[in-house]
């Protein structure tokens, strides 16, 4: 059975280390933050000014002056930081984010990205997504294998205009877990009940299968 | 030595038709509201504006769209805007779209008399049309230069009379930079104290960048999405 | 997550010989004394010491020039030292000597991940030999980069556990770039504070950037020049 | 007769204006501070992380963590700023600041200065000269118009390595106050009792002599 996003959220969260410092993009990503094991502590990173981003507020102590990068109302923790976007992007750039999990609408078989541009559409940005994927040392894409349409996600080469070059790391789907290694989707991981052939059939890049592919375990 | 003006309209008093303008901010928070609107009704026309964001229809550099005084938008986000799209549909708007720690750098640069700079983000994307590229230790970098603006329109939560600025949250956001990047910086701030009452410490935009000062005659501070618990 | 260690000894635990440090301060002002005195005890040897000056002659980074513990030093100043220039006259020191802006913006640029930038300090004297000049808008430049350094040794007033740093008066100078810049950054702080005691908008060094934090045992913070009224 | 180095500090304080920001180099250029106009205020830049310094402190409060450029320990002032190195050289290379006042050893008649090594002696750095000479709108060298040994410091050529190109704009010394104009030195002024000739003769550099001369004013 495929899973949903809440379970993909889930997923990701076991990558997760103590002391880690994170980036969750908007949409799938920023659902990790429920699933955080409670044993480990991670900072979570707004680039838009926050370090150690906490939960929603309550509704006395909506702040118009703290909003996360997707723009809803956020608070602090003890410990967060607040800075400008120079510094922002600069520890960004500058390698200090542990692990960076962003959406996208391709990703190619040797870890090319598109996540900001579909040619004809009203384009609205890329925000600090090109940033985030030409920097981070461990970027994993959260999304569904297949479009709405039933086409594969999963590329031998991305048709869209591209966010960053040979960036991914690991995808993790409805269907399963790759890693991208030696130009190929290699496969690690498959969602509770769903087979091999699943998998390949949905994805138009080249999958490599070891012999051994688990089913993911969702804490 | 006197910075303190009235309010937002005296102390945009020379900003001209076709100025560049650099505006804090990002989305909604943090942004020059008190200036915004003076601009709107001043009218200058054939502005380029650098901010991060185009605001909602009815808020913040929105309100510029609707009045059509918007030539040119440098941004790195410009969704939450169907007249901006409309808009940019029609050819009636010039868009750049900037990576946003690309827009954040740049201004900086501005500010720190540095002409240009490589950086990694969006090589091998559309971005990266027309730019030098150029290999530093084996990574593949691009060259993007400082920009040049007439003005930069700056919101912070408190100031001192010299022109020292405190931010509050993660309205500081491009702020920071933005003031030190224009000929002319007007900041407005919730609050303008006297000199000695900010610790010296605690200053994020010093005074040396403040050209112009004021406090706003009030903020509507309006959130793009409120979420809670 | 756990970045507290018990004192100066345990954090350079991994420090090696010929390993690059950088270390905070502006002249006595500001600098890493206790990691000073644990790096001395060590006895690491062949160390590169990338720091505005060099200490005096018994403070500072001027104790580790007297067990001969640095092969070369990037400052931009290095006055005040007897026995740094006789070992430099001797050749037994390697020194480079790099203007102070380019220095603070080097490390800057290391930590931000700006491979190399443009500046116009030294343009036609001897610090541009070797160096790439460009013209932008008609005035020349020098193309400086980023360094590359194997640890920074930081000095604050105030950090919490986390790593969150503040710093006191001109205490402040290089050491939050430097910070930024190391690959390991250890930071000591006169007071260890436990999370939630530091406002989040008064953070002068975010955590992100520290690994490795502990409080000072004593602080001597000699003074080079004491001048009164 | 010509100036002391109290009275060059006195003649180069004429040239601030209300609302200034100052960075005055170690030296004479220090001494200024000392003779800013009562009616008008400007702030003092120290490059080491510092708008609005203030006088030295009492005894008592004397703070090892606030000293000057020159290292010695001073004051803040209400309106203060304290920053990092980084900001503080971003402020001077943007042009923020109004008037740099510095110390030299030559001068040449295109603008050129020399004040950081001497060949053959111990070189103990540049410091911040080679960035302030590099960056600022509006350089003033304060100097003894010779050396120790007699020479002119004022000269068509530097002999010494540079700190920075055709950046100085006027020349006050103990005898005269020079502008660099069209690779000129331009007598402006004349120490009290000191004769053009006088002035010439202690310029090896070319000097341009207008038809009026007058004293200089020490207020």
């Amino acid at each position: 059975m495929s899973l949903n996003k809440f379970q993909i959220a889930q997923r990701i969260a076991n990558e997760l280390k103590d002391g880690f410092y994170v980036n969750l993009g908007i949409g799938i990503p920023t659902l990790i933050a429920n699933y955080i094991p409670k044993q480990i502590s991670v900072v979570l990173q707004s680039e838009n000014g926050l370090l150690g981003m906490g939960p929603f507020p309550s509704k006395e102590n909506v702040d118009p002056d703290l909003i996360n990068a997707g723009k809803e109302t956020i608070t602090t923790l003890d410990g967060s930081a607040l800075f400008n976007s120079a510094e922002s992007f600069g520890m960004i750039r500058g390698g200090r984010i542990d692990l960076t999990v962003l959406g996208a609408m391709e990703v190619s078989q040797s870890g090319d990205i598109a996540n900001w541009k579909i040619p004809g559409k009203m384009v609205k940005g890329m925000g600090g997504a090109m940033d985030l994927v030409a920097s981070a040392q461990n970027i994993i894409v959260a999304m569904m294998h297949t479009n709405k349409k039933g086409e594969s996600k999963l590329l031998s080469q991305c048709t869209l205009p591209i966010t960053g070059l040979k960036c991914v790391k690991k995808i993790v789907t409805n269907l399963a877990v790759m890693e991208i290694s030696n130009n190929q989707f290699l496969l690690k991981e498959r969602a509770p009940g769903v087979s091999i052939k699943e998998i390949i059939n949905a994805t138009e890049g080249k999958v490599v299968v070891p012999d051994h592919v688990p089913e993911m375990i969702l804490n | 030595m006197n910075k303190v003006y009235e309010n937002a309209e005296k102390a945009i008093f020379d900003v001209m038709d076709n100025a560049t303008i650099m505006l804090g901010g990002f989305g909604l928070c943090g942004i020059p509201e008190n200036l915004i609107s003076a601009l709107v009704k001043k009218g200058n026309t054939g502005l380029t504006c650098i901010s991060n964001n185009a605001g909602v229809d009815n808020f913040g550099i929105g309100l510029l769209l609707k009045t059509k005084q918007v030539k040119k938008m440098i941004s790195s986000y410009v969704g939450e805007n169907a007249e901006f799209e409309r808009q940019l549909l029609n050819n009636e708007l010039e868009v750049e779209l900037i990576p946003q720690g690309t827009l954040a750098e740049r201004c900086r640069a501005t500010g720190a008399g540095i002409p240009a700079f490589y950086t990694p983000s969006g090589v091998g994307t559309e971005v990266a049309e027309g730019k030098e590229t150029r290999v530093f230790n084996g990574k593949k970098y691009l060259l993007e230069k400082a920009f040049d603006s007439d003005f930069a329109f700056i919101k912070a939560w408190k100031g001192d009379r010299m022109g020292n600025l405190i931010y509050k949250g993660t309205a500081r956001n491009f702020n920071p930079m933005m003031a030190t990047a224009g000929k002319i910086t007007i900041a407005e701030v919730e609050h303008l104290v006297p000199n000695g009452e900010l610790d010296p410490n605690q200053i994020h935009t010093p005074s040396i960048y403040v050209n112009r000062i004021f406090e706003g005659e009030k903020y509507e501070k309006r959130i793009e999405k409120i979420t809670t618990q």
